[in-house]
């Protein structure tokens, strides 16, 4: 184990995965000398000659030209600088990236990665701050990892290098700095297995990314009140870990699910479908979604604080269904 | 690098089984046997056929829409091909890809694409492996007139050029994007000129000779396989279908249309073949009699393939 | 009244809009003399010479100029030939058209509609085949819409064109050719109400577009077997009429919804997640979703017709719940 | 046209108030009072400045992530512009935009942009619309090196000139990308060059000298305003900051950035007025010290003024 920030994780677990294997890459706008707008290809460049590669501003070529590379055989990790830019390029992800190997019948491998931060809460206003895993989630073809701590994020940089499908990686903004024990070498975490954050038994809160950190906080509140939250982390949203979902609600029997992206059409809604289809009879209370608002994510801070799900509303929901 | 009678009468051959093809197309489409969207080659067949001629089975294509005639130029099996058109289990993509999506990806064809433009920054993507990995293979992307005004084709002709990739641009100028000609979609006469937008060289060809396409396909491709990087080569040409089948082209000049069809590519090469005493009628004769009697065959197969059952609707989805 | 067809009936949605603002006009990919891919704008390019604007193969521009024209004070349709390609022009749709009047602090209008065709059914194609709703319905500031019967699409598009904000227009490929009866002269469906197509009193149906008339062919089946379906087609998903929703759910306890896109991510979850959130004590069974499984579109018409929901499987799924 | 003295003593005035704003947004950003990313325009006043000086209330422009000067130039207030930077509800844009999002309908200023290159398919659509209402108006895409890499340059540079809509296409080359330098994004040296392929005229002028800006653009604002369609306008020019403030742009050359700071347009500016005789340096003093007034009571409109309220979240989401 070795303390390290989820930035160095990620970091960390690419380098794992270049020296591993010489047909990884990555390629994306500023990630060589500049390191990446937010750091987190520092020093690769010097440490992998050739293989950490600046692009011109032509994401549809970063994410089309990695799909050509993946199919020709090797494994890409393409940088798009913020996910709200990813408008550009999701032809080159759902039409091409994702369908490939389908309609192709089975005979092309497209393994590659997409890394890119998602996010708000630096005043980066509306185009530069945005959470939009659900797009991708609905690409079959594609999985989409959304890690909320520095060893999650190594582990699943690991799962998502080795797979042979593409895989959005999202990494959150606000978690590049924080700190956590991460364990050192190869170190690989499966796609598609959850994680509870931490253990209760009042009630489930299914939160991802930055907002399991909104969450435990939440938690801890609730726990001085006497509500008892488990907050589950499902890590990576395709897959999901349907059946670690619905174990927890057997136990709690109430659902919050917290994230960040615009509620409307989010993927919360995904999670309130299965449950409300597949274990409807373990709710005894309603299912709540704590999410963006419907509106663009205002620049001013005194704004965008409000427009981000906030410890509060996380407590005020759980409240509510007690 | 003066052509052999055999490699030109190899020419022929290709040609000879892309119109084949292709003409069966038009019965079976006519005759409600192929589903969906056909786009044909015909009257195109020179440019697959002259640039694939440069290629091995390692460099890579990446095809359009129209794709029949790379496919069969890079060295696809009709029988295959056939019975994706059909939507077969035991065609190229087991029926679930169809016309616009065939590929084969041993063979280095990287497929057929729907999306109009976006083979260009894929064709980029394989290039740039070819050099990644040392290799001396090289990559050749097929698009259009239409497709020359995407945004895919000014990233990834800037990309390949900045990091002189091994690639070949091959703009197949029919003079239309569907109903749009191209004097209505741009405004300059010759694609070829885009090229010095990025500082490589870019030359324009008959597209209906195929002697023409081969030779200047030839030194592009040298060029990229020598690692001096990406050239643009466009062969000017006319598609004498409807965008698809069922189109009737109303949009067409008839005259254009008319003074298109005496450019025949294949005549052409035949004329030329016969005159250079590379081939008499009847070895030309006997070459289409064998093409078309493996057209036949195809068809056959497709036509006795089963079709894919329930179950493959949930397979090759992700790769394990 | 007169009878006409889906395409006729958005046609002439759009005639009666370009007679009564000079600032409609109409751009796309071969939308003059050929009338679009699906012949939805045959004729107009003569009836309204210079406002019928083939453009090249130019997505992002088709959109991004759309943008420009309609911040400048006109009124624009733009065709992009398939909803599947709108990956190409994510971008200016989501942070451009929708997101300009927010981020300018109200000071633009950005009056335009983007009409694009969707669906499956055809033999197309995982590229050619899709419907993409649900990433629209996750961006703030845009409204979707999608009509199911002559009439709707034609008092839809009126609306469409008449609102101040952009608005996406999906018809679908399969409807195009059907027939009903249509208003003549101006007929204008407001954004937001949505539309009971079959009144029953056993189990509420939600479905959209194509969908629509999926679910109403299952409930004449189901009627024979003594269950009285209600069909609710919601007609436009943003504003999306809840208190509908909910009304019927009132009558009926249960729910089915059933829409052509892929299930995972898809708008049902919306829908179930409100429901889960606002009428979970008006539901006395599990929610259903029927919808396409998680993979692309085959293009063998022996598969593709496993994929589209079909009324057995409506019927199926509804039959569950009894 | 011989530039007269008023005028370039407006330029000049333009340039110092724009000059000032940026180096009091340098000195508010490190004391942390403004949120966000701020891109600085400190070097390049000449251009906006020249291009604009050819433009009315009726013009548009677009603009980018670095937009602060084409709004001073096209004449954006400062008060308001600067209270948007600290995200007050006074601001342009109520403080819902920021430096990123200021714009200006009224004016013709179509927006900042926090998307490199989507002005540049938006000023298309202004300028169709200043064709489509019969108009004399034009529109002016401001855009920098690294933007001319996008897809979206190609497209809209195509569809402007199919068209001959009344566009002006300003590239300010300031020579790189964020880190990414012109040699290692692109393999031509002028992106002047990429004028040709559409069909249009291109020109490359020393974008700190305003006076030459002004004439090439004014050249291409008047082909614009009689219908001969787009033009594409290269200046070179140069930041002086970092990408954005924070930035402290270790990637550039030391050298290369002495020599182009002494190249100051400003500086320039004020040795030809002086040699001109079209103002004094106590004329110019005066000019400065009014225009540091102007920002200076900027700061405070904007350090007085409130911030939004939570119920404005979510207003102004859609038009009623
Ligand atoms: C991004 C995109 N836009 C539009 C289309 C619809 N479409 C299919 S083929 C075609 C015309 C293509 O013209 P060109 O590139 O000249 O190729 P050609 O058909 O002439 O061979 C169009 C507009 C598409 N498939 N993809
Ligand atoms: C589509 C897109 N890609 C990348 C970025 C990130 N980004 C912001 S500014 C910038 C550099 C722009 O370079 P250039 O166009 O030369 O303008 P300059 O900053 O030099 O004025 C980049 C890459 C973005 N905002 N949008
Ligand atoms: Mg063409
Ligand atoms: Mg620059």
């Amino acid at each position: 184990m070795k303390e390290m920030s989820y930035a160095e994780a990620i970091r960390d677990g690419m380098r794992f995965e270049m020296q591993r294997d010489a047909n990884v890459f990555i390629w994306g706008e500023d990630v060589g000398i500049f390191g990446g707008c937010f750091g987190v290809t520092g020093g690769l460049v010097t440490e992998f000659p050739g293989r950490v590669i600046d692009t011109p501003i032509s994401e549809t070529a970063i994410v089309g030209a990695a799909v050509g590379a993946a199919a020709a055989g090797l494994r890409p990790i393409a940088e798009i600088m913020f996910v709200d830019f990813m408008g550009v390029c999701m032809d080159e992800l759902f039409n091409q990236a994702a369908k490939m190997r389908y309609m192709f019948g089975g005979k092309a491998k497209i393994p590659m990665v997409l890394r890119t931060p998602c996010g708000a809460g630096m005043g980066a206003a509306a185009q530069h701050s945005q959470s939009m895993e659900a797009w991708f989630t609905h690409i079959p073809g594609i999985k989409t990892v959304m890690p909320s701590t520095p060893a999650d994020a190594k582990g699943l940089m690991a799962a998502a290098v080795r797979d042979d499908n593409p895989v959005v990686y999202i990494e959150h903004k606000q978690l590049l700095g924080i700190k956590g024990d991460v364990p050192e070498g190869d170190y690989c975490i499966p796609l598609g297995k959850a994680d509870i954050k931490r253990d209760g038994s009042d009630v489930t809160i299914v939160a991802w990314s930055w907002m399991v950190h909104k969450a435990l906080a939440a938690a801890e509140e609730l726990a001085q009140q006497g509500i008892n939250a488990e907050v589950l982390d499902p890590r990576t949203l395709v897959p999901l870990d349907t059946a670690a979902i619905l174990k927890s609600l057997e136990k709690t029997g109430k659902l919050v699910i917290v994230h960040e992206a615009v509620k409307t059409g989010g993927f919360g809604g995904e999670i309130a479908a299965i449950v409300a289809e597949e274990g409807l009879d373990l709710l005894d209370a309603p299912i709540k979604r704590v999410a963006m608002p419907f509106a663009p994510i205002p620049f001013s801070p005194a704004l965008e604080k409000c427009a981000i799900p906030s410890e509060e509303k996380i407590i005020a929901a759980v409240k509510s269904l007690f | 690098m003066e052509l052999k009678a055999d490699q030109l009468r190899g020419f022929y051959e290709t040609m000879m089984t892309i119109r084949a093809f292709e003409l069966k197309a038009v019965e079976l489409f006519a005759d409600n046997q192929l589903p969906g969207f056909v786009h044909l080659y015909l009257g195109e067949e020179a440019v697959a056929t002259g640039v694939c001629a440069s290629l091995t089975n390692k460099d890579y294509i990446t095809s359009t829409h129209r794709g029949h005639g790379h496919l069969i130029a890079k060295g696809g099996k009709v029988d295959l091909m056939m019975a994706e058109l059909f939507g077969k289990s035991t065609g190229y993509c087991k029926g679930k890809g169809g016309s616009m999506h065939i590929a084969d990806v041993e063979l280095g064809i990287l497929g057929a694409n729907g999306i109009v433009g976006a083979g260009q920054p894929i064709s980029a993507g394989a290039a740039f492996a070819c050099k990644y990995r040392k290799s001396d293979a090289v990559a050749v992307c097929f698009f259009g007139d239409g497709a020359s005004n995407r945004g895919t084709f000014h990233e990834a002709l800037n990309m390949a050029t900045i990091w002189k990739l091994p690639l070949v641009f091959i703009c197949e100028n029919n003079l239309y994007g569907i109903s749009n000609c191209q004097r209505d979609h741009m405004r300059v006469t010759d694609v070829a000129d885009r090229a010095a937008a990025y500082g490589i060289p870019g030359v324009t060809v008959d597209g209906n000779d195929v002697i023409a396409v081969y030779e200047a396909a030839a030194e592009a491709v040298a060029r990229a396989r020598k690692g001096d990087g990406p050239s643009l080569v466009e062969c000017k040409t006319w598609r004498w279908r409807g965008h698809f089948e069922g189109d009737p082209a109303v949009y067409k000049n008839q005259e254009e249309q008319e003074a298109w069809l005496k450019k025949d590519p294949l005549v052409r090469l035949e004329k030329k073949l016969i005159e250079r005493e590379y081939a008499t009628k009847t070895q030309l004769d006997e070459i289409k009699g064998k093409v078309e009697a493996q057209i036949a065959a195809a068809v056959r197969f497709a036509q006795e393939s089963p079709y894919p059952v329930p179950e493959d609707l949930l397979t090759d989805v992700y790769a394990e």
